[in-house]
């Protein structure tokens, strides 16, 4: 289905929406784009890739798994647990294709014969992404070299492109053609021609993509090699602005809160660049320096997983850890480096 | 954890504005509480047994009590749960009296209040671990401070029971007070022939080491190790070497010295003994008076004394000791009178107080024993006494009773009867206090056998009246106003705080209350403790006392440092502060912050630097757990995670279930 | 020769003794900067000191605790350097400075706020006297420098590096100590303001700790408190009370050590304006105490000491 | 005496244990009556008060915190009340930018004698804090004021017009 819609529209679509469900959408606040709750009232703006990946839809920063409560009744002392499975439907509106298409490397994980994780699954299965198609790639981007590119609605339900007053969708799954059944969307008329020039202009801009398919075999080589890894991670500070930033980072972190007579157990997203990731209960820490944790994320993107799940590459090429890291580490380079390696000695 | 929990009614104590069934029963719902209950008497012999039954039974591994106030009975319970078999430090007391139900009535909100003071406790408890002390070796020596009674009866005590003693005095003589008495209520029998003696000992006791014209400079260190530094300010006189045959003095010629000892009644030399039986009766120059010393003229002393030990170039001297106890016996002062207008400031010369009063009385003071009155050197008939000079009065600041000027003050006018037969006492006071062993007995002699004149009322004015005063005063009981000439007016001058107490008390961490008195450990059980451990009080440094609790409070002191030190070793008190190596960069700030040198820098295995706490030394303030950034170093007992924890329990963070 | 070229000679009479030099070089686009880690010839080639180079070295000076190593360093870097020195976490003799004489950095922040959207690629940029010639698919843009300019640099009191051992530049005439407009104004709202102003800035925070490791001062990293659940200080809870929880922590161990480099706000992904707060604490400390931080040495950190009689805390009675 | 109006506010006090828990205790003793908000936690010092506790305890929602130690020169530990008194005069100076009112915290001194003083301190700031009212919990409490929050002029606005702009 092909439809088109006013950019006025568009906007009142979303708030519609937001009132009757959560919906997830770039918004503009305090000088910076982050996804965030729309609530009606709010704009959404498209005028920048958001800061943070819309992973928060599926993937939450935060996720009470159960609740915890103690209490005295005449009979004795009770204790309640309440499992806190995820309810309601979600929408995340202009997403990025890599942001939507990054959510796929969790299904690996997080659904597998062994282990089905119901908090994430009931997630994924009620969120629906309607994803805008870039067409300003950025410096940073590489979705190209990862098999994507700026048009992509490779886990995306309806894929909008911007074209001349407004908006070209597309549905791609059946849900999304409900979505497009919205009265505020109109006939697509020609505006589909107008939307491939500009996906096929888009992805010129992005010139040669590189070829990272030897990187697993070549990062596997680099494994032993500390020196390596040491010139590389120099400059970074080993914060979590990378992973936390990342639509393709998975991991997490359980922890247990309690206070008085209430406890709480909290699924959190966790960093494995931070120092506490894999610190031992003894003491000892398997990644103790910041160049063991820089070689881990970057062999677990491009080595590990992919050696794991069908060659699939765990990075969607946004470039937000590119652009945000604030010391401008650049995943890119490391994996060259690794690639283009030449043995001195 | 196995929790029980207790709830101590106090009798009606806690029980009468707490609700201390529905405390219990909330309490049975807290968090890894097994057991709760509530009882009579917590404390009780029962109570504690019914503690030690439930520990055994429920085996409990913690227990907490609400109560009192853990400063009263927390060692009664930590060896109750000890004796069950528990670590002392799996216990919390929750305090339900003092901060609960005695200061509030409305019984819903104490009970909720006591509740929620039951859970902090609880959640601290579940974060406590045992913690075991350390042992370590202590110095059998004390340190006394004051040679007055108090503390000459402190030193010869420890002494006798085989304690090496330093007696450190400010004045030149030991002695204190007691030694400016003639004679001394009830008995009326010789103060020096009383003291003398002790003084005497002092002096040649093998243990004890006196150190005259000195005050303490500095104290480092803790119970059963203390280093003291001590002052000895210059005498000018090689003590080594002076005989104390008194040459000096008789050839002195600058006479106008003010003379100290008998309260500026007259002048002295400026090489002087203080008086007879001074000890160590050794000669001392102020060096405000002599000549020598003040304009390089003079030397006479020099020149006549038999053995040369005088020193005009003598500096004052640091002596360092190392001491396993200190007892405090500074004494008192007398207030200063002379802010009260209406004993005219000091305008006229006939009004003195009652220790210069006790210095005319003596045989060995300015006049020999003969009452002469200093205007004129006449002979006193009428005398006039006014008690509570400084007592007893807000608008003075000294809202206390100084406890013994009515007894004094009945012996004065006995004494006055004794050297006067003629004379006629006259004493304004505002109640009678005599409640010591024949002390009420005295007091009416001095009525009925020496027909002294009791007045009830204040004065309000003294005015000239010819060559005598005038004391205009009340007569409370007959509601009439009263004038009586006065030949002689005594003032019974209150007691307040020894000059420097204060200061004294910084450098020995132990607490002067608002008017300078040091502060005990508890007003009734612990008198003679202060908050310092191994630091001692002895007499009027506390608070008002006569001469007997004074000599009895000297005594306590002594057997508190001897019961103290007659352990081989002693345990320090495991919460102190503990580095975790692993979380320590090393940074060394902890070091600095630490009052007591308690942590030094080491380097561990990997060669990195580290902080490690010195277990004995650590006094547990945690002023280090705060500077430490990555709490690293944690005051055991008092950790990061306990103080969380009750910080939780109070004001719990609220568990959303979801998010934005 | 160009002030650069004095500043590699200078580095390049260094290299042998030393383990690296810490400077810049261009990083993804022309646009940005990264820290470069100077050990051989073909590293010092590809320094660049331009305004686009914002990195405080000083972050990681100690990460190489026992070797020697260079920096380049600009005013209010060689405060932080002081500072570590100051509290003993680095050595003098450790650390050769190649000072530089500051005119200012950017604020990569400005310079995306005065670009209408995200700019796609950078093809080019050129660094004029007062502005920046961007160029955005074959298309020029400028912008003034002074519009950019980082706000640590308009008020900034120390262009000059405070310790040095070459100084490179001109030594600008002495600054008197100002206030950014936009501090006061904030300063001066109501409670509730501030508090709603805080509670939605920190919903965005995602808790990264980019602002605390690239602060120089933040020696403790992975041992900090935040993260640790012995002292368990936090929940890993993402909330906004957690999120300034956090916050509260790192401003309460920076107080009297922060050097107001600006690293945090810079390095903070979702731009939450940190230097409100640095700053608002740096100026009690100064009130309290006097004492500015890392501007000169063998200073305690007042935190760290006391005085028996405090002139300047006037206790409230009751 | 009750609370000053019927309902409790959160107080929490930190005290050390040589002097002002002594001062509570003294003031217990003398049945000195007091408001009952106010829960307190014993520590050894008042050097052992991190400033983050105060800081916790507001945030978890406190409607006031209120520290006390013995009075400067006569901390049990020498040192602890000097250091305090530092840490705590930034904490109390820093509190206004974080748009939590600065009266909600207060430090002060009382000894172990000064049961009356305790008493009149106690009185006082649950007096204060009752003038203030309860205190607004930094996490919006409710799915509305998440909403609320969220559309509030002042997070829309710049936070500076120099920040970002």
């Amino acid at each position: 289905m092909e439809r088109f819609i006013t950019e006025a529209n568009l906007q009142q679509f979303a708030a519609t929406l937001a009132g009757k469900k959560h919906v997830l959408a770039p918004v503009a606040s305090g000088g910076t784009t982050c996804f965030r709750r729309l609530v009606p009232g709010m704009r959404l703006d498209f005028s920048r890739m958001a800061v943070i990946s819309p992973k928060d839809a599926t993937f939450p920063r935060n996720e009470t798994l159960l609740l915890v409560q103690r209490y005295v009744e005449e009979s004795g002392k009770k204790l309640e647990l309440k499992e806190q499975l995820p309810e309601g439907e979600c929408i995340v509106i202009g997403s990025r294709p890599c942001g939507a298409r990054g959510k796929l490397i969790f299904d690996p994980v997080y659904e597998t014969e062994a282990i089905k994780d119901p908090y994430y699954l009931r997630r994924r299965d009620n969120t629906l992404f309607i994803t805008l198609s870039c067409d300003r790639p950025e410096s940073t981007c590489f979705c190209h070299s990862v098999g994507s590119n700026p048009a992509d609605g490779t886990g995306s339900d309806v894929l909008l492109t911007a074209v001349e007053g407004g908006f070209f969708a597309r549905a791609i799954t059946p849900k999304g053609e409900e979505l497009l059944a919205d009265a505020l969307f109109e006939e697509a008329g020609t505006r589909a021609e107008e939307a491939a020039a500009k996906q096929t202009k888009a992805r010129e801009l992005m010139g040669q993509a590189h070829d990272f398919s030897s990187a697993a075999a070549k990062l596997l080589e680099r494994f032993d090699d500390m020196g390596f890894w040491q010139a590389q991670s120099n400059k970074c500070i080993s914060c979590g602005a990378c992973t936390y930033m990342c639509p393709t980072c998975y991991c997490f972190n359980i922890t247990d809160d309690e206070a008085g007579l209430v406890s709480r157990r909290l699924r959190s997203w966790d960093n494995c660049m931070s120092h506490t990731f894999t610190l031992e209960g003894s003491g000892h820490n398997p990644r103790g320096t910041k160049a063991h944790r820089l070689k881990n994320r970057v062999g677990h993107k491009f080595s590990y997983y992919p050696d794991l799940h069908a060659s699939q590459i765990a990075c969607c090429g946004c470039g937000r850890c590119i652009k945000q890291c604030p010391a401008g580490v650049d995943i890119r380079q490391v994996v060259m480096a690794a690639q283009e390696y030449v043995d001195e000695r | 954890m196995r929790i029980g929990v207790f709830i101590c009614h106090c009798g009606s104590n806690i029980a009468g504005t707490v609700d201390c069934e529905s405390v219990a029963e909330l309490a049975s719902g807290f968090p890894e509480v097994v057991y709760s209950t509530d009882s009579m008497y917590t404390c009780s012999e029962p109570g504690q047994e019914g503690i030690i039954t439930a520990i055994h039974e429920q085996k409990l591994d913690g227990v907490v009590v609400a109560s009192c106030t853990p400063r009263m009975h927390e060692p009664t319970f930590r060896r109750a749960v000890e004796r069950a078999g528990l670590n002392r430090y799996m216990f919390e007391m929750a305090n339900i009296r003092e901060h609960v139900s005695w200061i509030g009535k409305d019984k819903e909100h104490n009970t909720n209040k006591a509740a929620d003071l039951v859970l902090m406790a609880v959640e601290k408890l579940r974060r406590n671990r045992p913690l075991v002390p350390k042992s370590f070796e202590t110095i059998k020596r004390v340190l006394v401070i004051g040679g007055g009674v108090a503390g000459i009866q402190a030193a010869l005590d420890c002494a006798d029971g085989g304690l090496d003693v330093v007696m450190v005095e400010r004045d030149q003589s030991i002695g204190g007070k007691m030694a400016k008495l003639d004679k001394t209520f009830p008995t009326i029998d010789c103060s020096s022939c009383v003291l003398g003696p002790k003084m005497v000992d002092i002096a040649q006791h093998e243990k004890i080491t006196l150190h005259t014209c000195a005050e303490i400079e500095a104290v480092s260190g803790y119970v059963g190790n203390f280093s003291v530094t001590i002052r000895r300010r210059a005498t000018y006189v090689d003590w080594t070497k002076c005989t104390g045959c008194g040459v000096c003095t008789e050839k002195c010629p600058s006479k106008r010295s003010p003379d100290v000892f008998n309260e500026f009644m007259g002048t002295t030399t400026a090489i002087n003994i203080p008086f007879p039986q001074a000890i160590p009766k050794k000669a001392a120059i102020n060096p405000a008076t002599c000549t020598m010393i003040q304009k390089g003229k003079c030397g006479v002393c020099a020149k006549v004394c038999p053995v040369g030990c005088i020193d005009y170039e003598q500096q004052d001297e640091l002596i360092n000791v190392d001491v396993g106890a200190i007892v405090v016996a500074t004494g008192y002062d007398l207030f200063d009178w002379h802010k009260y207008p209406q004993y005219g400031e000091g305008r006229y010369p006939d009004v003195i107080t009652s220790l210069q009063y006790e210095r005319l009385l003596s045989a060995s003071g300015p006049t020999g024993g003969h009452i002469k009155r200093p205007s004129d050197g006449k002979e006193p008939k009428n005398v006039v006494f006014i008690q509570c000079v400084g007592s007893r009065d807000r608008s003075v600041d000294r809202p206390y009773c100084s406890g013994f000027c009515c007894m004094y003050t009945a012996k004065q006018a006995i004494l006055t009867k004794d050297h006067i037969p003629d004379s006629q006492s006259y004493v304004f006071y505002m109640d009678i206090r005599a409640p010591g062993k024949g002390y009420d007995e005295f007091t009416r002699r001095a009525m009925e056998e020496y027909g002294a004149q009791y007045v009830r009322g204040r004065v309000a004015m003294i005015y000239p009246h010819g060559e005598q005063l005038m004391v205009r005063g009340a007569d409370t009981l007959a509601g009439t106003q009263v004038e009586v000439p006065a030949d002689l007016v005594v003032l019974a001058t209150g007691v307040e705080a020894a000059q420097g107490a204060v200061k004294l008390g910084e450098t020995l961490r132990v607490v002067p209350d608002q008017y300078g008195f040091f502060v005990e450990s508890h007003p009734k059980l612990k008198p003679v403790e202060t908050n310092t451990a191994g630091v001692y009080l002895a007499g009027a440094c506390q608070g008002p006392k006569d001469i007997p609790t004074s000599v009895g409070q000297g005594s306590a002191a002594a057997a508190k440092a001897l019961g103290l030190l007659s352990k081989e070793r002693l345990e320090s008190d495991p919460a102190v502060s503990k580095v975790n190596l692993s979380r320590c960069v090393g940074c060394q700030k902890c070091i600095g912050t630490c009052p007591f040198g308690a942590i030094k820098a080491i380097t561990d295995r990997q060669g990195k630097l580290k902080a490690e706490v010195i277990e004995t030394v650590c006094q547990g303030c945690g002023i280090c757990t705060v500077t430490c950034p990555q709490g690293a170093i944690q005051l055991e007992h008092f950790t990061d995670n306990q103080i969380l924890a009750e910080v939780n329990a109070l004001c719990p963070p609220k568990m959303n279930a979801s998010f934005e | 020769m160009s002030q650069l070229e004095e500043l590699k000679a200078a580095i390049r009479g260094h290299l042998d003794s030393l383990d690296c030099v810490i400077g810049w070089e261009q990083g993804y686009d022309p646009l940005h900067a990264t820290p470069l880690f100077i050990r051989n010839e073909s590293d010092l080639e590809r320094l660049s000191i331009s305004p686009l180079a914002v990195h405080n070295p000083a972050t990681y000076a100690t990460g190489f605790a026992g070797k020697k190593i260079g920096m380049v360093v600009r005013g209010c870097h060689s405060r932080s350097i002081i500072e570590l020195l100051n509290e003993k976490l680095i050595e003098r003799e450790n650390v050769v400075l190649f000072g530089l004489c500051c005119d200012g950095v950017v604020s990569q922040r400005k310079i995306r706020t005065a670009l209408p959207a995200d700019p796609g690629f950078v093809e080019a940029v050129e660094i004029g006297d007062d502005a920046l010639h961007i160029t955005l698919a074959g298309e020029k843009t400028t912008i003034k420098l002074q519009d950019v300019l980082a706000d640590k640099c308009r008020i900034c009191a120390y262009p000059d590096p405070l310790l040095a051992d070459v100084l490179i530049g001109n030594k600008h005439d002495s600054r008197p100590e100002e206030t950014l407009a936009c501090q006061e104004a904030f300063e001066a709202k109501p409670n509730a303001e501030k508090f709603t102003f805080w509670q939605d800035t920190m919903s965005r925070c995602i808790r990264c700790y980019a602002c605390r490791n690239v602060c120089p001062m933040c020696v403790c990293q992975d041992y900090c408190i935040a993260a640790s659940r012995d002292p368990l200080w936090m929940s890993q809870e993402n909330s906004p009370a957690e999120n300034f929880m956090f916050q509260m922590i790192h401003v309460s161990h920076l107080t009297g050590r922060c050097t107001e480099c600006g690293e945090c706000e810079r390095a903070c992904p979702v731009d939450i304006p940190l230097m409100l707060l640095r700053r608002y604490m740096n100026k009690q400390v100064q009130e309290v105490f006097g004492h500015q931080a890392g501007t000169s040495l063998d200073k305690t950190p007042p935190l760290l000491t006391f005085q028996v009689e405090e002139a300047r805390i006037k206790e409230r009675d009751w | 005496m009750p609370a000053q109006d019927e309902r409790e506010l959160r107080i929490v006090g930190f005290l050390c244990n040589w002097c002002s828990y002594g001062g509570a205790d003294t003031a217990g003793v003398a049945r000195f009556t007091q408001p009952t908000d106010l829960r307190i936690i014993r520590v050894p010092c008042s050097g052992r008060i991190d400033p983050l506790f105060v800081v916790r305890a507001l945030l978890n929602g406190a409607d006031g915190v209120l520290v006390s130690g013995c009075h400067p020169r006569d901390c049990h530990y020498a040192e602890g009340n000097f250091y305090a008194r530092r840490r705590l005069e930034m904490l109390k100076r820093f509190l206004p930018i974080t748009g939590i009112d600065e009266r909600r915290f207060e430090y002060t001194w009382v000894s172990a004698s000064e049961g009356q003083r305790w008493q009149h301190v106690v009185t006082e700031f649950t007096r204060r804090i009752h003038e203030l009212g309860p205190a607004q919990s930094f996490n919006p409490a409710t799915q509305e004021e998440w909403f609320n929050l969220a559309l509030n002029e002042a997070s829309k606005g710049e936070a500076c017009a120099c920040h970002g702009s």
